[in-house]
């Protein structure tokens, strides 16, 4: 019996070790190391650094951020974007905890060749990466944070201040995408009476708060503010509660996994009311998810529609074409796609007369700042605080399923 | 009042759910002493198999029959709950049948962890909520402004049927009377020629059909599942479990509705609203142990010296 | 239990024959392919005969167990078969760990056997050689462990100890360096690491079957206050050996913590017996309350407190929760309060993500929480040096927190030997029984809650500002349960078991973080696998380990190594009711 | 004489309907030992358990010193009862030297502070604690065991450890559950020996005991329970020939037992298999 025990553990071992290995088998065919055209690589291997929750529950959209930036060095390493050069990635894990990530970012920081580092997911996870990237001149170009205090600081509204030179990100914050929802939802669509639900993370939170005092200012009613687990399923409990208030609409604050159940809850419980969200729930899972009960629900996101862009439908061509096995890109796939190349642009520009050292931290650091190209989610540009300068934001609305674009516009505030 | 009715409808459905799961709970609590933490897990993983039937088994030209599709769906949630809950049975709490109580609730909450991981890392998509097929009954019954979901009400039927066979089975069945017996004593009960093995391998079973049978129509019910829903009813129905009397099959069914009352009642009315909804339910749990550990209908524990 | 199917000649034989094959092993070819990510693959693949001398990584270790195991084999040692044992593990272990990885990397058997014209039986021949080792000393049943004198001359004792911690202190530092960083330019650190793992396993296996770890414990008994010292010198040197790096010292700093934490934990769970699920609760009010009373720009409070006053505030709150939450084992006994301590678990978490009164930042987290600083002025997460050598930054952190575990340590250990250390043993033994004797339980069970807060507040407070943000996902559920891991692996109601049961629950998946996937599956059926074949954990309580001695005359291994296969399932005693 | 150490008065124990003690009374005189005998199931652990304050008597009450007995184990303890159990309860994990300290512990007086800093009083009590623990091991002809843990004694030590340990707690009174169950003829007239020397150091002492024989040898004054009634009570000599006890107690006519009781008196030492209850 014991000996079967043992048995069966080697063997799980075994397993795993082997089905967790053979993805990097396709990417490395055993034998021979030559991967098509041949860039000159002389003068050695930079780094690339992920700092994503690789495992736990936000695994989805730690993999698509990895994947995604996986994409972005293969094709620069293709294309010898680089001259000279071959770039790896190295993804760390931060569990989405706070210390694991600042442990991850010390790692990262004292290889001599990590030029910058995507990510982090969570603003509370970049809260500790900053300062120990910042420390070593290490450019950070997050996909996903969205909280404005990581670049502008506490009192972003009244009194902005860089936070950190070296921090950069590609994704929009609550403080534009919140009340340019809101604009949309009371005076275009004319939703005077709004229940906001928000999931309580970082993100969620930001967002419902920023869309409510928006919505107030344009005269509406909130007339509920809940809050549902990040994990829930059931939503009955919220719905009960804010079904005899009557709303005309519901915003979610939070991602798709539970804004498409919330939302044909909703709708099953006889509330005949749009649903709406910010980018984290612009996914088609949330079709899948909330079925026939999304018809007519909306969204915003950053940048101008995806599919029109050629840019986001090479991406996404080339993701699928890579990873047909993973999860898809997810929320922040394409992101991390533009963050990446961001980076390796401005890494392009940096070593194109020179070699890679501690010295030239500075001018990388001067050259993302200055980047400007066009990605999958539009024109990639930094402001002065550090926070992309594409303040497009497009409205979608659900059909059969799928997110179609209403309109496209800026945050006129 | 329409608010109230509309709570209560709700905290019901969420009551049938979570007593069936607590019956697992309850039954196997009162024959090894075990808090059988994965048993929230076991609940979880019917669901995928169900899904997972559905999603692959199924032919497509039926998956819109309902008569054919829910059946099936349920016999899967709950043969796969069954075969897994024996398996763990087997390979990890009966080696610790005569270790200190820690030892299996440690090991208990291992396979807790393995097996939602397991989902997570083996189900194709299982990182994220997956969609689960209504496939029939939608709708609702509306009584006045307040709806009753027809698949919650299916939910709060089964789980009343079943608990009253269950009931019946282990009043007047001889295998029922061999679970009494050990959960009695089980020293006792081999010394009556019964085999305590066989007895508490049947009581996971009947814990884990529960279970799975639980998880399929949760599915229906939600169209949802995430390898998430576990833990959570798990330890709803675990305070179900004791706010009934550990032991008792009525007690944990009422211990149930109660949980799922207290939840959508506190959610409306309690202040801190739906924020702290769950807080609320740790809180009847541990004003029922400390204050009635032997629970509604629980027997009191004798002092032994 | 010693089966003897062998004849001892043919035992012997076997035993050589391993010897030499692990031996040969070391010098064949490994892979039929060029691994093409990094130093260690080319090396892989070496044919001895290019480059006769330039054996490295886990080859190199598996040819000086290979030399080493010939030696014992031929030569009589004491203790012989144990010792072979022991070093037949280890080569087993290189052989496997490399197999799968190679066969895996390499996509089929292929890989590690003969393809492509080129043959590789290196990994194959080492799983031959540890077999064939172990085999050998099936001949005769296991010897004793040898006892050793410990009564020599004190300075010659003292020299023993000190020569015993330096080779620890290299250890640990060899340990931590193995297999490199990992990261992008080394993809094979885990493989390595876990190589490493195997050699060093087969060597303590092996010094623990010469009775050599038991001499050095007897010792370190005996000089109680010199191994003290000895050791915390020792922790204070790690810095200046490879491991000082900025990385490592963070690691060790985080590693500090938890294990600061889990000794705490291990008042209540290891010596008073009482499962708690939301232990994680107490460092987390510790570091909210730090964090709030830090000056930090986003804590409501705007107070800023010197650190020894935050220190002592955070233990007393933490304390008073503790004995709140403790107060149910009045009246709620052994498993139901294990469910009482997970809902306040439960309920803090919730708390703390709904921003309770203003005081844990929601979401947001409380960032940007000044560093500590030194007297100087010099903040703790700046690089410094010492003694003319630079050290990196979070050195001194590391400092604080080795003090902070010898604090931890020290009154753990005093605790522990004392009217309420042996009150809350009885309890956990036999609690009718306690009561019988006087003790009143209640009172001490909620003292034994309120100690472990207490520790707890106070790895909280050192906790916020070496993380320099604090927010509720640091203080899930998952965290109470690797904690209690931390304790179990360890060893219930042991010192040094709890930190070594933190290094290892956080020094593996650093170390593999390839596997960073599989992290939570592992640790699931690690802790199922623990409690099945070695529920007294790696380094058991005293009490324990003195019933495993009397094991040990029966010929069974004593598996000090994590690396090793424990020998057979150690029936845990019933307690008597 | 001095007023009795301790008396139980009509105790009357109910388990939910089923009446386990009814109206026992019993007496004890400073130094005296008492014996208690019955029959299985005849309430004689319920008794003690009253005794011992893990129940409170239904009806009745019992005081020692003349003071009511506290309702909690520990209090009890401290005001001065100590107990063994019927079927040993040591603490298997620690040493037999750490047993008898845990019973030193209502008499040491040490706050966690004084233990987390280990002043020079910490340590001159807990120096006493061990000496006394010594002291009474040695007392208790266990001597040499001081370091083993206490599972791996042999049973009759272990019977020997748990009464050292009651010891410890200074009682006044010591109950004693079966002291000599299991015990081959030499251990149980070393048991009766001890019991005569805790005697002797001024504690009165109340056995539990199944081997009449040993119980008539030893006590000074004998209780017969029977049913959760106190049948007869009296010296040993009166109880030992009281036709009912001989009846009710054994099930026999009393002829034939009180054959079987002087045969058995004749062969020195025969003992009880220890049939538990």
């Amino acid at each position: 019996m014991r000996k079967k025990v043992a048995t069966a553990a080697v063997l799980a071992a075994g397993a795993l070790l082997i089905t967790s290995c053979s993805t990097n088998k396709s990417e490395t065919p055993g034998g021979n190391a030559a991967g098509g055209n041949q860039c000159d690589t002389s003068k050695g291997t930079l780094t690339v650094g992920v700092i994503a929750p690789l495992s736990g529950e936000l695994t989805a959209l730690g993999v698509g951020i990895r994947n995604s930036a996986q994409l972005a060095v293969d094709q620069a390493n293709e294309k010898c974007t680089v001259k000279g050069y071959k770039l790896v990635l190295d993804p760390q894990d931060d569990e989405k905890n706070p210390q694991k990530a600042g442990q991850a970012a010390t790692k990262l920081s004292s290889d001599p060749n990590t030029v910058g580092v995507i990510g982090t997911l969570n603003s509370s996870t970049s809260q500790t990466v900053q300062p120990i990237l910042s420390g070593k001149k290490i450019v950070q170009i997050s996909p996903a944070n969205t909280s404005p205090t990581l670049t502008r600081g506490e009192d972003y509204k009244n009194a902005p201040k860089r936070q950190f030179d070296t921090y950069f990100r590609v994704c929009t914050t609550d403080d534009s995408q919140g009340p340019f929802a809101a604009n949309y939802l009371v005076q275009k669509a004319g939703k005077k009476k709004i229940a906001v639900i928000a999931d309580g993370k970082t993100y969620g939170e930001g967002l419902a708060n920023e869309f409510e005092a928006k919505a107030k200012a344009n005269g509406a009613t909130i007339v509920a503010r809940e809050k549902v687990g990040e994990k829930d399923t059931d939503f009955s409990g919220v719905i009960g509660k804010i079904k005899p208030l009557a709303p005309e609409a519901v915003y979610y604050g939070g991602e798709y996994g539970a804004a498409g159940p919330l939302s044909k809850q909703i709708k099953e419980a006889g509330l005949n009311i749009p649903l709406m969200g910010g980018d984290g729930i612009v996914d088609d899972t949330y079709g899948k998810l909330g079925g026939a009960a999304t018809q007519g629900d909306l969204a915003t996101s950053v940048g101008a529609p995806a599919d029109k862009l050629p840019e986001a439908k090479a991406f996404i061509d080339a993701y699928n074409a890579k990873f047909p096995k993973d999860q898809g890109y997810s929320a922040y796939g394409s992101m991390s796609y533009d963050a990446t190349n961001a980076l390796i642009g401005a890494l392009a520009t940096t070593l194109a007369n020179a070699d890679w050292s501690d010295s030239q931290r500075e001018t990388l650091i001067k050259n993302v700042q200055s980047y400007k190209q066009k990605g999958a989610n539009g024109d990639i540009a930094f402001d002065q605080y550090g926070d992309s300068t594409n303040k497009l934001l497009t409205v979608y609305q659900v059909n059969n399923g799928k997110f179609e674009p209403v309109e496209t516009g800026k945050l006129d505030s | 009042m329409t608010t109230l009715l509309q709570q209560l409808v709700y905290g019901l459905i969420l009551g049938g759910t979570v007593g069936l799961i607590a019956l697992g709970y309850t039954m196997v609590y009162g024959i090894v002493q075990l808090i059988n933490f994965a048993h929230g897990e076991i609940f979880m993983v019917g669901a995928f198999g169900a899904l997972a039937t559905f999603t692959w088994v199924i032919p497509e030209g039926v998956k819109g029959t309902w008569y054919i599709t829910l059946p099936l769906m349920v016999i899967a949630g709950a043969v796969v709950s069954m075969v897994l809950a024996l398996i763990i049975e087997r390979l990890a709490y009966k080696p610790l049948r005569n270790a200190p109580r820690l030892a299996p609730l440690i090991t208990a909450l291992g396979v807790s962890v393995a097996l939602k991981e397991a989902v997570r890392l083996w189900y194709p998509g299982a990182t994220a909520p997956l969609p689960f097929p209504k496939a029939f009954l939608a709708g609702n019954i509306d009584i006045g402004p307040v709806v009753f979901p027809k698949t919650g009400l299916l939910l709060i039927v089964v789980t009343i049927v079943l608990t009253t066979l269950l009931q019946i089975y282990i009043n007047k069945s001889r295998m029922g009377r061999a679970m009494r017996a050990t959960a009695q004593d089980p020293d006792v009960a081999r010394l009556m020629g019964i085999n305590p093995d066989r007895t508490i391998v049947l009581t996971f079973a009947i814990g884990a059909v529960l279970a799975g049978v639980a998880g399929v129509l949760y599915g229906i019910h939600l169209t949802n599942i995430s390898i998430d829903i576990g833990f959570q009813n798990g330890i709803f129905a675990f305070t179900a479990a004791v706010l009934g009397g550990i032991g008792s099959i009525r007690g944990a069914v009422i211990g149930g509705f109660i949980i799922g009352l207290v939840k959508t009642i506190a959610g409306q009315y309690l202040p801190g609203g739906t924020q702290y909804d769950y807080v609320w339910i740790f809180v009847v749990l541990i004003a029922v142990l400390v204050f009635r550990p032997q629970g509604l209908f629980g027997e009191t524990e004798r002092v032994r010296a | 239990m010693t089966k003897t199917f062998l004849s001892p000649p043919i035992a012997r034989i076997l035993g050589i024959a391993g010897a030499v094959l692990a031996i040969v092993a070391a010098m064949l070819p490994w892979t039929t392919f060029v691994l093409n990510k990094g130093a260690w693959p080319d090396k892989a693949t070496l044919q001895f005969f290019d480059a006769p001398f330039a054996l490295t990584g886990f080859r190199w270790e598996l040819f000086l167990v290979g030399i080493v195991a010939l030696v014992c084999s031929v030569v009589k040692v004491p203790a012989q078969r144990r010792v072979l044992r022991g070093l037949g593990f280890g080569v087993a272990a290189i052989g496997l760990v490399n197999f799968l990885f190679i066969t895996a990397e390499g996509g089929g058997l292929g890989a590690v056997t003969a393809a492509d014209g080129a043959s590789a039986f290196g990994s194959v021949a080492a799983l031959v050689a540890g077999g064939l080792l172990i085999l050998g000393t099936f001949g005769q049943p296991l010897e004793e462990i040898p006892r050793w004198k410990t009564n020599l001359p004190t300075p010659v004792e003292y020299l023993g100890l000190l020569v015993s911690f330096a080779v620890l202190l290299y250890v640990v530092s060899l340990t931590l360096t193995a297999g490199g960083q990992g990261g992008a330019a080394n993809p094979y650190s885990g493989p390595m690491f876990l190589s490493f793992l195997g050699f060093g396993g087969g060597l303590m296996a092996a010094a623990a079957g010469l009775g050599i770890l038991r001499w050095i414990s007897k010792l370190s008994e005996k000089h109680r206050a010199f191994s003290i010292i000895v050791l915390l010198l020792c922790a204070f040197l790690l810095p200046f050996t490879n491991a000082g790096t900025e990385y490592w010292m963070t690691v060790a700093a985080n590693i500090g913590v938890y294990a600061a934490t889990a000794i705490g934990l291990n008042i209540v769970v290891g010596l008073a017996g009482l499962l708690d699920l939301g232990y994680v609760a107490f460092l987390g009010i510790g570091a909210f309350v730090a964090a709030n009373l830090s000056g930090a720009a986003a804590s409501s409070l705007g107070i800023h407190l010197p650190f020894y006053l935050v220190v002592i505030i955070s233990a007393a709150i933490a304390g008073i929760f503790g004995a709140v939450v403790g107060s149910p084992t009045l009246r709620v006994r052994g498993d139901y309060l294990a469910i009482v301590t997970l809902a306040f678990g439960e309920i803090f978490q919730i708390a703390a993500r709904n921003n309770i009164g203003g005081l844990t930042g929601g979401s947001n987290s409380i960032p940007n929480i000044p560093p500590l600083q030194w007297f100087d002025g010099t903040a703790y997460n700046e690089s410094i040096t010492l003694f003319g050598t630079p050290l990196p930054s979070g050195v001194l952190y590391y400092f604080l927190i080795v003090v902070l575990i010898a604090a931890v340590m020290a009154v753990f250990a005093n605790l522990k030997n004392s009217r309420m250390g042996r009150a809350w043993i009885a309890i956990r033994e036999d609690e009718d029984a306690a009561r019988a004797m006087g003790i009143k339980t209640g009172k001490a069970k909620i003292l034994a809650f309120l100690c472990g807060a207490v520790l707890a507040g106070i790895a909280g407070a050192v906790f916020a500002h070496k993380t320099s943000t604090v927010g509720y996902e640091s203080f899930l559920f998952m965290e109470s349960v690797t904690l209690l891991a931390a304790v179990i692996l360890g060893g219930m109601g042991s010192i040094p078991g709890a930190v070594l049961g933190a290094s290892l629950l956080f020094v593996l998946p650093e170390k593999l973080r390839a596997f960073s996937d599989y992290r939570l599956l592992i640790f699931g059926l690690a802790l199922i696998l623990i409690m099945r074949f070695r529920p007294q954990g790696l380094i058991p309580d005293r009490h324990r380990r003195a019933e495993l001695a009397g094991e040990d005359a029966e010929g069974h291994t004593l598996a000090e190594t994590p690396g090793d296969e424990p020998e057979q399932p150690r029936p845990q005693e019933v307690p008597a009711r | 004489m001095t007023a009795p150490i301790l008396r139980a008065q009509d105790v009357t124990m109910i388990f939910g309907g089923l009446t386990a003690l009814s109206e026992v009374s019993l007496t004890l005189d400073r130094g005296q030992i008492v014996g208690l005998i019955g029959p299985n199931g005849a309430g004689k652990t319920t008794f003690f358990n009253c005794l011992t304050g893990l129940y409170t008597p239904s009806k009745g009450q019992v005081l020692l010193n003349g003071r009511q007995l506290p309702s909690d184990p520990a209090q009890v303890t401290i005001a001065g009862i100590a107990r063994t159990f019927q079927n040993i309860r040591l603490f298997p994990n620690m040493t037999a030297v750490e047993n008898v300290m845990v019973g030193r512990h209502a008499r040491m007086k040490q706050g966690p502070i004084a233990t987390i800093f280990r002043g020079p009083r910490f340590r001159k009590g807990e120096n006493e604690a061990r000496d006394r623990a010594k002291e009474l091991l040695a007392f208790a002809g266990i001597g040499r065991a001081g370091d083993e843990l206490a599972r791996n004694l042999p049973y009759g030590d272990q019977r020997r450890l748990e009464i050292a340990r009651a010891l410890a707690t200074d009682p006044q009174v010591l109950l004693l559950d079966e002291p000599t169950a299991g015990m081959n003829p030499q251990e149980t007239e070393a048991t009766r020996q001890l019991i005569f020397k805790i005697r002797d150091l001024g504690v009165s002492v109340v056995v539990i005991e199944h081997d009449t024989k040993f119980i008539f040898g030893l006590c000074d004054h004998v209780s017969v329970l029977v049913q959760g009634k106190l049948l007869v009570e009296g010296p040993p000599e009166v109880v030992r020939n009281d036709p009912h006890v001989i009846e009710a107690y054994l099930g026999k006519p009393p002829e034939e037992v009180q054959a079987e009781v002087q045969h058995a008196a004749e062969l020195l030492g025969g003992h009880d298999k220890g049939v538990n209850q």
